[in-house]
């Protein structure tokens, strides 16, 4: 037997078994071994998978040899491949960044548990992409749930506790949510798989319980992507979480979220009964600019940095759901971009953040004074991320705004794209409040002078920064598999 | 309390039936209600219940914590073993067709010891859940 | 059960609180009975008035027993729930007739399982086989949920020797 | 052999290596100085190497690589941009010289950080100069905005802080705001952004789609500070002097009118504007740019800031001579970046000069200084008379083309604008230059006797007032890179 | 018989409804975290009979298989639910342990006081 054609069931399982490993091993060095190996393999599947989704079309993968939908099928298409490769590819970058970072952030004895779950939270961001069957999505969007809620309860500061119940309520009302509205479909249509599903709806477009079924998933999924208003618990969770956890989080888990919709959306109910039966792309578009504006406003207004940012990822959210709206392939693609270049510029911003939390003691705005003198480099890569969230040239985020302009031409909606500007210059105002904190203020003096960056940290954190302005600059991949996708989710109905 | 006599006579008496009880539902898991995750809780609750009695430090001794924490992990990594070992034997994952030259039997073979897996796992997690609960408690009166 | 609900909803006593989810939690699963629903039931009775009772009860050992008078009048979550209900019972409204067997969940997917299940698999409890065979995906899935809450609770709860608790204030 | 594609590439790669050698050569400042020089004298060497090639009618191209289909990171010399990489490069020289002895003379902070910062923003001005296509154009516009922005904050304290924050807010804000959705759409309508003679928007577009999409460009390209998005130039003043020389002298707000007169001329195309007075408000807002801010510029008595806003209406000159249409007046256009390039650096070297040597910076205060630092007056007298376009400097040769093109095209409004003009830049030069020479200054105690400003920086303001004068009498070089551009032979 | 029947349908679907909206209710409303777990519960709970009620047919039994019945209630809700109650009683788990360590770190189990403590630090913690 060839191993290639079970790559689909390894990508999630090698993840998934290291976890309790870890356990087994009870040692922090041992255990971040097997985790980095595991999600370094699990990195190498889903570049391979996505080359042969490239190459031939989508994967379908019968778990125990039941066909679907009797079974659960494993479904790799050109939108899961990506994200495959999106969420393990952060995770490998992330974890060597751990080691370090989490050194005075994580009690020692808890480490071995915190590799656990962050693995775990891997296995189940994993198996949300990849899974084709609507109920599976609900388990592993709990296994991620969970891990998250204790990464996030280790922070060092008490806040984190409670920032972390918060989003256990908010999470859990979510997932049930998520799991009333599967259970209408079921009913409806009898079956779990979501391919079947979206062939069995065409039969009972339309009915009551399906739109009912359609607003309990869209309020569900929103409260874990963290969309305007229902994203309380963001600010809280990324701002007292481990930097590591933070930066993993930030460039992901909202991310996956957004996946599931538009999964739900396009693969099950299809766009023509979205946009058609309810007035969802008016809503999406308003809660999207709602959140672009309000969002990004209050992010200029934070004294610390990584709240600051954590409001500004809910701000470029609204960005991604604004593409959505749009209900065109061009505005997907801009959605399904932008998913890739906030995930890798967040990821790095928030990585940067641990350094300067590592040297400088916090993230305030006012501790990280001078911090053009202190860490010249950091401080550096901190300026190019925020341009690329502004959306400079030459970095990730002009593509995605690009498309995202691109889309609002081809409906002629000239007011959206200067609203779409407008609020890119809000994200001006904010970064310039970390630059000029950086580079117009003296450092301060209770830093410790000879507090550096180990290399384990640096590394990674350099290759997220390179990665920011190299998928600015070459986008061969990213809109590649974007606009690939894009298509495909159009054409999936 | 730790001391009331009848109270430790009972649970002596009772807790080889729970035992029992608990392997009855997880083998038995095939033919009437119940399978792997009902008897881990069972088999949880029998430890529980003599901790209740005898305190949780004899609890300990009996059922130490350390194994409790692996029985967690062996847990799952039985169940994905057998998962593994579908694929070993040239089925997909989880494929239990392939474990037995009779396809039937292999069915059997896989839900066995999959349960297996289940009743280990959880019974592990409850029991680790209770004893820190517990163990925080103490050490709050302390 | 209704009454139980409404009860804890009003009830400010922890305890009593607790005792009556246990009680729910009974009642729910007499309910699963009449459903057929043996295995859920007794997993819920085990789980729901054994399990999460103690877990509860040991919590509650740990904090004190009286909740405070909710200050703020509660009219928002009072109406988002009841709008949650709403777009629920216009849901439900649509749905087949209960205990209809042309029903698609009794036409789709499960036949096979009722049919097939003695040449495929050979369990009787059909509910064990979908659920360690057929759908024994999920049943992977959620003991990893287990495990996950499991190493969770010990990373949460674990005694620390260094003194630097969760709380740095 | 190094052929004229390398030679773009190296031009832009020069400055870079040689900022990369600035900062590692920061402990020895001799040495620091002395990459800087070599760097502009081999960036200079790069740009005449293309020189030839262009003048030959060749149109030399390097791709970098392609971001987006049709949209490419390429480069593409064209007569234009020629002109303006050459009075860039060669300006760079005398600016670096007279930097070295103002930086010194007034032992500023931060040297290295300053000679980097603008070695780089050398090699954006370049890759706006020989940029192909809007995008590389808009690319490198960014970058050289932000590049910029330390220099303008050099001191870092509050008012530059400020200055900073208008500098970049406005730059940033107005090329995001309008002219990146024109970027866009041109790309959306066309495929391409590529710069093509005639243009590349022949009938895609109504009239009146055509004037807003201009308007976004014309907007869009704040640094050619066309009123109401002037504000940022004397904001930018609290830079020191060179900055103010080359960047807002020459490289920035050169970049800004470049910018333009590419914009109309290869996206547009002149025929495409000529059919229908989409440019007569173009002409009007450049008109009244010009007019209001000479009179702002009588008005005020801080030196620089008179010359920022004396730099503004000059701007819109060419933006107004672009948006005539007339061939004649686009070649005064272009002449008018080269000759304004030098006039002004010149007058901006000057009153660095008297600030560095007389700790002056009023033009009240100038009394009789002509007396004290005759090199500096006398060159400040050049440029000054080249400001307002008499003879006999280079400002002269391209106001009579405008003129001549306004006359041609019968735009009488834009010839007498320029008429005006000339009596307002007359009204608030000349004075200077009386007070210099033949005031007596009045005696005052706490002014302490000084002579010339430091060496370096006078030999750079004369070298730069020769270059005005011999522009006036050889413009052949610019005028032949104008005609070509325009293919009327030459 | 029939409308008996129909009715009994959509009592239980009341039925869960008012669960529902009771459980959710408590969630929002209360402010005590301890409460707020317990309202989850019965949220969660309620979603059971969503699912497990259809899946009963009248006159059948449960599934499994014996010679003596013919009509069986379809099976796989129930396979799903009691993932549901395992997924359940984890997070359950969780919250409760979260509850203890802020109950430690706080000395307090109510939302708002821990909120009003938090607001104090945050100012502090700026510096």
């Amino acid at each position: 037997m060839s191993l290639a054609q079970h790559l689909p069931a390894l990508q999630v399982v090698i993840p998934l078994l290291a976890a309790p490993l870890t356990v087994l091993l009870r040692h922090r060095t041992l255990a971040f071994a097997v985790a980095l190996l595991a999600s370094w393999t699990a990195f190498a599947i889903s570049i391979t998978l996505w080359l042969q989704v490239d190459a031939s079309g989508t994967i379908s993968y019968a778990i125990g040899n039941w066909p679907p939908p009797w079974g659960i099928e494993y479904r790799v298409d050109p939108l899961s491949s990506f994200m495959l490769v999106l969420v393990s590819g952060m995770a490998s970058v992330v974890l060597p960044y751990c080691r370090s970072s989490i050194e005075d952030e994580v009690p020692q004895q808890q480490h071995y548990l915190f590799y656990t779950m962050f693995v775990l939270c891997l296995t189940g961001l994993l198996g949300i992409s990849i899974t084709g069957d609507a109920f599976n999505i609900f388990v592993f969007l709990e296994i991620s749930s969970l891990a998250t809620y204790v990464l996030i309860a280790l922070g060092r500061d008490r806040r984190a506790l409670v920032a972390s119940y918060q989003y256990l309520i908010m999470g859990t009302i979510g997932a049930t949510f998520i799991v009333i509205g599967i259970g209408l479909l079921y009913l409806m249509t009898g079956t779990l798989n979501i391919a079947d599903m979206g062939q069995r709806l065409a039969a009972v477009q339309g009915t009551r319980p399906v739109l009912a079924a359609l607003a309990f998933l869209t309020v569900g999924i929103s409260l874990k992507l963290a969309l305007f208003p229902l994203h309380q618990w963001l600010p809280n969770a990324y701002t007292y979480a481990p930097s590591a956890v933070s930066a993993f989080l930030a460039a992901t888990a909202t991310k996956v979220a957004v996946y599931v919709l538009l999964r739900f959306y396009f693969s099950v109910f299809g766009q023509s009964q979205v946009f058609g039966q309810l007035p969802m792309q008016e809503a999406m578009l308003l809660l999207a600019l709602a959140g672009m504006f309000a969002a990004s406003a209050t992010a200029i207004f934070q004294s610390d940095l990584k709240r600051l940012f954590a409001y500004s990822s809910v701000g470029q959210i609204g960005y991604i759901i604004l593409g959505l709206s749009f209900d065109s392939v061009s505005g997907l693609t801009a959605t399904i971009l932008h998913l890739f270049n906030h995930g890798i510029t967040k990821g790095a911003i928030f990585m940067l953040l641990g350094l300067v939390a590592l040297v400088m003691g916090g993230t305030s705005l006012s501790r990280v004074q001078g911090l053009g003198k202190r860490m010249p480099l950091t401080s550096f890569g901190m300026v190019i991320c925020g341009l690329s969230l502004i959306g400079v040239p030459g970095t990730a985020g002009f593509i995605s705004k690009w498309y995202l302009l691109l889309a609002a031409l081809e409906q002629g909606q000239w007011w959206l794209v200067f609203l779409i500007l407008l609020s890119s210059l809000l994200a001006v105002a904010y970064v310039w409040r970390f630059v000029e904190a950086a580079y117009f203020r003296e450092p301060r003096q209770d830093v410790d002078a000879n507090a550096t960056v180990p290399w384990s940290m640096g590394v990674p954190t350099a290759l997220l920064v390179a990665a920011t302005v190299y998928f600015g600059l070459s986008t061969g991949f990213t809109v590649g598999s974007a606009s690939q996708a894009a298509t495909f989710l159009m054409g999936a109905r | 309390m730790r001391h009331d006599l009848i109270l430790r006579v009972i649970a002596k008496l009772l807790i080889p039936f729970i035992l029992l009880f608990a392997l009855y539902v997880q083998f038995h898991g095939d033919f009437g209600p119940g399978g792997g995750f009902q008897a881990g809780v069972i088999l949880a609750a029998a430890v529980i219940f003599y901790a209740l009695i005898y305190g949780l430090a004899d609890a300990r001794k009996v059922v130490p914590e350390p194994l409790v924490e692996s029985m967690m992990a062996i847990g799952v990594l039985i169940y994905g073993g057998v998962g593994v070992a579908g694929l070993l034997l040239g089925g997909n994952f989880l494929d239990y067709f392939v474990l037995d030259h009779d396809s039937v039997h292999g069915q059997h073979r896989g839900i066995f010891w999959v349960e297996v897996g289940v009743a280990t796992t959880v019974s592990g997690v409850m029991l680790k859940i209770f004893y820190m609960f517990a163990a925080r408690g103490n050490a709050d009166d302390e | 059960m209704a009454v139980t609900v409404w009860v804890i909803a009003r009830s400010r006593n922890l305890f009593g609180v607790i005792v009556l989810g246990g009680i729910y939690s009974f009642l729910m699963a007499t309910v699963l009975v009449a459903m057929d629903a043996v295995d859920v039931a007794m997993t819920e009775a085990s789980v729901g008035a054994g399990i999460s009772t103690v877990l509860f009860l040991g919590a509650l050992h740990l904090c004190k027993s009286e909740e405070a008078r909710p200050v703020n009048k509660p009219w928002l979550p009072l109406i988002v729930s009841v709008a949650v209900g709403a777009v629920l019972v216009y849901g439900t409204l649509g749905l087949p007739e209960f205990s209809d067997p042309k029903a698609p969940i009794h036409t789709h997917v499960v036949p096979r399982y009722l049919n097939e299940i003695k040449q495929e698999v050979d369990v009787p409890n059909v509910v064990t086989a979908v659920l360690a065979s057929y759908r024994g995906y999920d049943t992977f899935g959620e003991t990893t949920v287990v495990f996950t809450a499991g190493a969770g609770v010990i990373a949460l709860l674990r005694r620390r020797r260094n003194k630097n608790k969760g709380d740095k204030a | 052999m190094f052929t004229a594609d390398d030679a773009i590439l190296a031009a832009l790669l020069v400055p870079v290596l040689g900022a990369i050698g600035i900062a590692l050569a920061h402990r020895w400042p001799n040495l620091r100085e002395g990459i800087t020089l070599t760097t502009a004298v081999a960036l200079l060497a790069c740009v005449l190497n293309i020189l030839p090639s262009v003048l030959a009618g060749a149109r030399p191209t390097a791709t970098l690589f392609s971001v987006l289909p049709g949209l490419e990171i390429a480069f593409e010399v064209e007569p234009l941009g020629m002109l303006f990489a050459l009075v860039a490069s060669g300006l760079w020289i005398v600016n670096s010289i007279y930097s070295i002895g103002y930086m010194r003379g007034n032992n500023e902070a931060h040297q290295t950080r300053f000679f980097v910062c603008f070695a780089l923003a050398l090699s954006a001005t370049m890759g706006i100069a020989f940029s192909g296509n809007l995008f590389t154009l808009f690319l490198f516009y960014e970058v050289l905005t932000l590049i910029t922005y330390p220099l303008v904050t050099h001191h870092g304290t509050e008012k530059a802080r400020q200055g900073g924050r208008v500098y970049l807010g406005l730059l940033m804000g107005t090329s995001v705001v309008f002219l990146l959705p024109a970027l866009v759409f041109i790309w959306y309508l066309t495929g391409t952004t590529d710069f093509t003679a005639g243009g590349i928007l022949a009938d895609k577009l109504s009239p009146a789609g055509l004037m807003g999409l201009l308007a976004l460009c014309m907007f869009g390209i704040g640094k050619a500070a066309l009123m109401p998005f002037h504000k940022w130039l004397p904001a930018a003043m609290v830079a020191p002097t060179p900055v103010s020389a080359l960047l807002h002298a020459v490289a920035v707000v050169k970049a800004g009118v470049f910018s333009v007169v590419k914009v109309i001329v290869y996206i547009f195309g002149l025929d495409t504007l000529g059919v229908n007075g989409t440019t007569d408000w173009l002409i009007l807002l450049a008109g009244f740019t010009i007019v209001s801010a000479s009179v702002v510029a009588l008005g005020a008595d801080n030196l620089k800031r008179r010359l920022a806003y004396s730099t503004i209406s000059q701007l819109s000159y060419v933006v107004m001579a672009a948006a005539l249409l007339a061939p004649l007046s686009v070649v005064g256009a272009t002449l008018h970046i080269a000759a304004h390039a030098l006039g002004k650096i010149t007058l901006f070297f000057a009153a660095g000069a008297i600030y560095t040597a007389a700790h002056k910076t009023e033009v009240s205060q100038l009394d009789g200084i002509g007396r004290r630092m005759p090199w500096t007056m006398g060159a400040f007298a050049i440029g000054a008379l080249s400001m307002i376009g008499l003879p006999p400097a280079a400002g002269f040769v391209s106001k009579w083309y405008m003129l001549s093109g306004a006359m041609a095209s019968e735009q009488w409004l834009a010839v007498g604008v320029i008429a005006l003009s000339t009596l307002l830049n007359a009204g608030y030069f000349l004075p200077i230059i009386y007070r210099a020479f033949f005031v007596t200054p009045a005696h005052d105690e706490h002014d302490h006797p000084h002579g010339e400003a430091p060496l370096p920086m006078v030999i750079a303001l004369t070298a730069t007032a020769a270059g005005t004068v011999l522009l006036f009498f050889v413009p052949d070089v610019p005028l032949a890179l104008a005609k070509q551009m325009l293919g009327l032979g030459g | 018989m029939n409308t008996t029947m129909t009715l009994g349908g959509h009592f239980t679907y009341f039925v869960t409804i008012f669960l529902m909206v009771a459980g959710l209710f408590i969630v929002i409303a209360r402010g005590n975290l301890i409460k707020k777990l317990i309202g989850l519960g019965i949220f969660q709970t309620s979603v059971y009979l969503l699912y497990i009620a259809p899946g009963k047919l009248v006159g059948g039994t449960a599934p499994i298989l014996s010679d003596a019945f013919t009509v069986y209630s379809s099976p796989l809700p129930h396979v799903l639910i009691l993932t549901a109650i395992v997924v359940g009683v984890a997070t359950l788990a969780l919250g409760l342990a979260l509850t203890v360590r802020i109950r430690e770190a706080y000395d307090s189990i109510e939302e708002d006081e821990i909120l009003n403590m938090d607001a104090v630090p945050s100012r502090q913690e700026q510096a």
